[in-house]
């Protein structure tokens, strides 16, 4: 029973025709996630991996009771793709799409707020609860059901700390990419406030990268709530130049704010332990919760 | 994609923003023939896609032709923090009563825009934002509404007490907002907004950055970009679907995933070594953009070693593999090769490169892969 | 304001919603030169404000320059519900495979605008709303959001399985949204909205109705208006913030507001008389107002008698007299005049009445007023 | 203690230095409303009828602690004041003004759902409390306090029936016109539910005319909420041509809709008693409630 998603989640995915779509329907399936429709308009009717398509997300929801959704729709009609989820009263979307305007998110992010929804991404690896079920494109192999909560703004650095996690004899409750964008439906804020009531999480990794502010609100935030859980933290991007755009839009450092040195501070003056390599995390794991 | 000033001040134009009259130049001729054209006194500018030009000595008025044909000489072909002057902007200089500051930003933190003001204009507005914070005045716009009338005299009426003034700057906010939201910029900017000593307002200086996930609908934007050595490659890689940026060491990086390029950097780093780039090959998986990422690298004559850091997910480590042999086979790569493989697809993609007859280094994680990286970089085996 | 279906056609077009080639004609060889440009087989469609031309035999195929020629003249001066066509709309004929209905109006119960589509096209739309509502799908649209794509999609799927054509309905749907949004529309309709043999969609019939109150925003719009000589009155009227339409009875009333206006009739009915207008002279007072009401209805010679009938708020009574008094003083008015003022100043005006010379009948109440015009006008004293 | 407004309203008169704007603040006052604040942008700092004059709304309302406005700002102007006051937090506006575009007023509505205040009007005469306060244009000598709830459509018609309220002896508990536009912010339905929970008021009079199908909805309610008050109702327009429009957007009849025949038909299959002519509800009142 994750955080986000478990085995009663029934997912939807949208754009399930494409190259990335049926691939990942495939994996997704393979890990026992509950796929109980696909959307591609036109191409309703159709059966993509024994997943019936619909031609349109109020339909699929009518006749599935479909209640995610995760979307590898093209930038260009992505977010046309999570507006018709929200508004088909789709409670959690996952958009991995990357390279949507940061304007057509702004546009989302008012309608999610109008109608209550949540929003993964975009630009991300989805969701996974280990053991249960996946809403992405993370690969399975080196998760494990644990009790540590993990959260990142990037995709394959997650999976390179959770194999650290994993080989540490922990494993992860819920693990999460939120995306690298600039405007993004969920925060390490929101995800740190569903950890803190959730039975299963014990901990809580945090993988923060340069860019924004994200890292330094959530280290405020465990400061003024004196957050429960233990946290632990790496931030890529010590080493980066500074005003550089490192591979996505939210990975800028302009002028005084976004440095990882400012991250880093922020998070250890919150009393968060920051690994100075991927690798410190096992060990700070074990150190912090003994070994497993 | 940043745009430099003049090409700002066109859009801020069109949307009917008032400007200074001027024109770019490329050489000396122009800037005497548009200077001659506005009438003097005139202010030439440095055109390049860095700020502190004024401090550098990119910014001058002439007020003589003698002084406009001694100033562009000076200021065109002129070193800013390593950027070489190749446009300058020559406008007519507006007497200045008194200088304002206008900013639209994309907030992160809320998701929505937020409109900036201050009386402090023509200094740099985050050293206002650290030492007089209450001098800025923000409004964070509801884009379902956008910035209305009453947001805009709400936050003029903060700059001046002249309704004809306030009324003017509120006109001022809803256009340069209109332009923010029209062209996808992420940033929007004049400062100084003046007033003038005959009472107009004018965008005095323009900034303009553009979210380059929009470009698509601006192809008329497209004209505008201007672009270093530096930048040309790195854009030539996006085109390619890579992030690529050049760096000063000697270790070539191909990773995937700009979170984990980034730490394979600091991990290069924390061991002593030094990453010759970042480069990016994204999320989907392509055996082209492999060799594709291998060309850029080549480029680079600095390059010692080349470490491919993979971790599969939606990108399968066979097709990296199979891009690798590809790569091998088509361009004469001497330097020595660190691989390391990890998920998706990890057996098929460790089998395809050991059935080769290539001469990898493989590695297990990331951490050896540096150390790996490193000694053969420094000419260990 | 409403517009001609050929105006309609224009403001399609220029939004990019396909329409039959064509053009207006106000003659015979008008009709023929467009028919010879666009090729036969042409329609040839009245051009009148009133709806049921087709019923009229306001809408005619010619098959040859014979037909043109022939249709054109029957129809150009032909009466239709009392009003003589004057234009008529020669255009392509299309060889429809289907035909669809695609409305916007705005939905007073929910205060948005609602967007309709139905299979069952070129109907009269009340019709199969009563016969057959579950025919037509109805989209209430959000005004934060706007039409999305999905909405159009979803309503597009209710009209074909085929997916370009849902696409291809589906982007009309947001072409018409925008129109109606961007020329303050009240209602803009499509219908017959047309799959042709050769599978494209044409709008064949388009109805737009102007807000009256945004028409401020449009200037370009006022050459569109085509007025009966009835209507030019009322306009007329109206650019002197006058609410005036004349009817066929023979008293003239002069009231202020609307509501009382249209009661003032209905009490006039009641009792047995016969209204001759309906008169607004609005909230605003202005002595002016009163002048201008009474060279309205003095241009009606079947006006026996006259009937102020003022409950001053916003009005006040004094004005109102003052106005009268004034326009006596100018006109010849010889007609009897009935008089109730109550209200905002009721004394005031009472008294500048009473110390004329003219001949009022004071009337304390509208049935007293209503009885008394009666009265009157029909010769009694 | 009116339904909408009473003597606790702190009135702000937006467009105070206009004709009708000054001129309607030296009645209101008149009439004991009390009138804290006025707003015309460049005016701040002026007093008018003894009000002080603010440049904005936001401006007024914290240093005045405004809570109900009226606006006699011109109509290009008009939606912006509507935006300014509800976003000032102004709980209850009243829009005199008449002309606005109906799309202004579709985003204006919009925004009033997602803040939460009320608007009365546009194009309409206001709200009365008899004895108490005034907030709008209303000539106060037909208006006498007691417990008949008054709403209507109309502005003088709405003066001409309360007259003869009055003259039977009964007097208005809250008298209201709410706008003849098809876009306005509250409508029959509305003020037939304020009247039911208000222990002052024991019968309504509803003043309707031709257009729109507000009539036919309020019979509707008044049906199927067994409304437990008697309602009365005058409509006016019965013998008005179709498709003509008298003398504001809201009355229209096209089609086979907005007719008064159709609306008289709905309110009187609802149980209510619809006059013939304006004297009748005196006579009504009369005959239901018993002589005053």
């Amino acid at each position: 029973m994750g955080v986000l998603v478990s085995n009663d989640s029934r997912l939807l995915v949208q754009g399930i025709t494409g190259r990335d779509g049926s691939f990942h329907t495939h994996l997704m399936r393979e890990y026992g996630t509950n796929i109980v429709a696909g959307v591609t308009p036109g191409k309703g009717g159709m059966v993509i991996e024994d997943v019936p398509v619909f031609n349109t997300v109020v339909d699929a929801v009518e006749k599935t009771g479909a209640n995610v959704s995760v979307s590898f729709v093209p930038a260009r009609f992505a977010t046309s793709a999570i507006f018709e989820a929200v508004d088909a009263g789709i409670e959690l979307i996952v958009a991995i799409t990357e390279g949507i305007p940061v304007k057509d998110m702004i546009s989302v992010m008012r309608f999610i707020k109008d109608k209550g929804a949540r929003l993964i991404g975009p630009n991300c690896p989805g969701i996974i609860t280990p053991g249960e079920c996946k809403v992405g494109i993370l690969p399975t192999t080196v998760f494990k059901k644990g009790r540590v909560g993990v959260v990142s703004r990037s995709g394959t650095l997650t999976y390179e700390i959770v194999s650290y996690i994993t080989e540490a004899g922990f494993g992860e409750s819920t693990a999460v990419g939120i995306g690298g964008d600039p405007v993004i439906g969920t925060r390490f804020v929101d995800m740190l406030e569903l950890f803190k009531d959730d039975d299963e999480t014990e901990a809580v990794v945090l993988i923060g990268e340069i860019g924004g502010s994200d890292e330094e609100v959530a280290a405020r935030y465990i400061e003024e709530t004196d957050y429960p859980l233990p946290v632990f933290s790496f931030v890529a991007g010590r080493t980066a130049p500074k005003d550089k755009r490192m591979g996505h839009a939210g990975a800028i450092i302009s002028g005084g704010s976004g440095t990882a040195s400012e991250k880093i501070k922020a998070l250890e003056d919150a009393g968060v332990l920051v690994a100075k390599l991927p690798s410190d995390i096992g060990k700070f794991l074990k150190e912090e919760l003994g070994e497993k | 994609m940043k745009i430099h000033e003049y090409q700002a001040k066109q859009i801020f134009k069109k949307a009917g923003i008032l400007v200074p009259e001027g024109d770019v130049a490329t050489n000396i001729e122009k800037a005497i023939s548009t200077s001659e054209e506005i009438g003097l006194p005139v202010v030439i500018k440095a055109q390049v896609h860095v700020g502190g030009r004024g401090k550098a000595g990119g910014v001058k008025i002439a007020k003589t032709p003698e002084e406009v044909k001694k100033f562009a000489g000076e200021i065109l072909g002129m070193d800013i923090k390593g950027l070489t002057v190749k446009k300058i902007l020559v406008g007519k200089a507006i007497d200045i009563q008194r200088e304002l500051y206008l900013g639209v930003i994309t907030d992160r933190s809320t998701n929505r825009p937020v409109i900036m003001v201050s009386t402090e204009g023509g200094v740099d507005i985050e050293e206002v934002a650290k030492k007089t914070p209450e001098k800025i005045h923000r409004f964070t716009v509801d884009p379902a509404y956008g910035l209305l009338v009453h947001h805009a005299m709400n936050l003029a009426f903060k700059l001046s007490s002249d309704v004809k003034e306030v009324r003017e700057i509120a006109s001022t906010l809803q256009k340069l907002y209109k332009t923010y939201l029209d062209s996808d910029a992420s940033l929007a900017e004049i400062n100084p907004y003046v007033l003038s000593a005959d009472s107009n307002f004018y965008a005095i200086d323009a900034k303009i950055v553009l979210d380059d996930n929009a470009l698509f609908r601006h192809p008329d934007y497209e004209e505008m970009r201007d672009l270093t050595l530096e930048e040309k490659i790195e854009h030539e890689a996006k085109e390619k679907g890579l992030s690529y940026i050049s760096m000063e060491g000697n270790i070539g990086c191909v990773v995937n995933g700009a979170g984990l390029a980034m730490t394979t950097m600091d991990v290069i780093k924390h061991f002593g070594g030094k990453p010759a780039n970042f480069l990016d090959v994204g999320g989907s998986s392509d055996p082209q953009k492999v060799k594709n990422a291998l060309h850029f690298l080549l480029m680079d004559e600095g390059v010692r070693a080349i470490w491919f850091n993979i971790f599969g997910g939606i990108t399968r480590c066979d097709d990296i593999a199979s891009g690798l042999l590809e790569a091998v086979g088509e361009m004469e790569i001497e330097l020595p090769l660190v691989v390391r493989l990890t998920g998706t697809n990890e057996e098929e993609g460790k089998r395809i490169l050991s059935e080769s007859s290539l001469d990898i280094h493989f590695v297990r994680n990331m951490e050896e892969g540096a150390k790996a990286a490193i000694r053969l970089s420094e000419g260990g085996g």
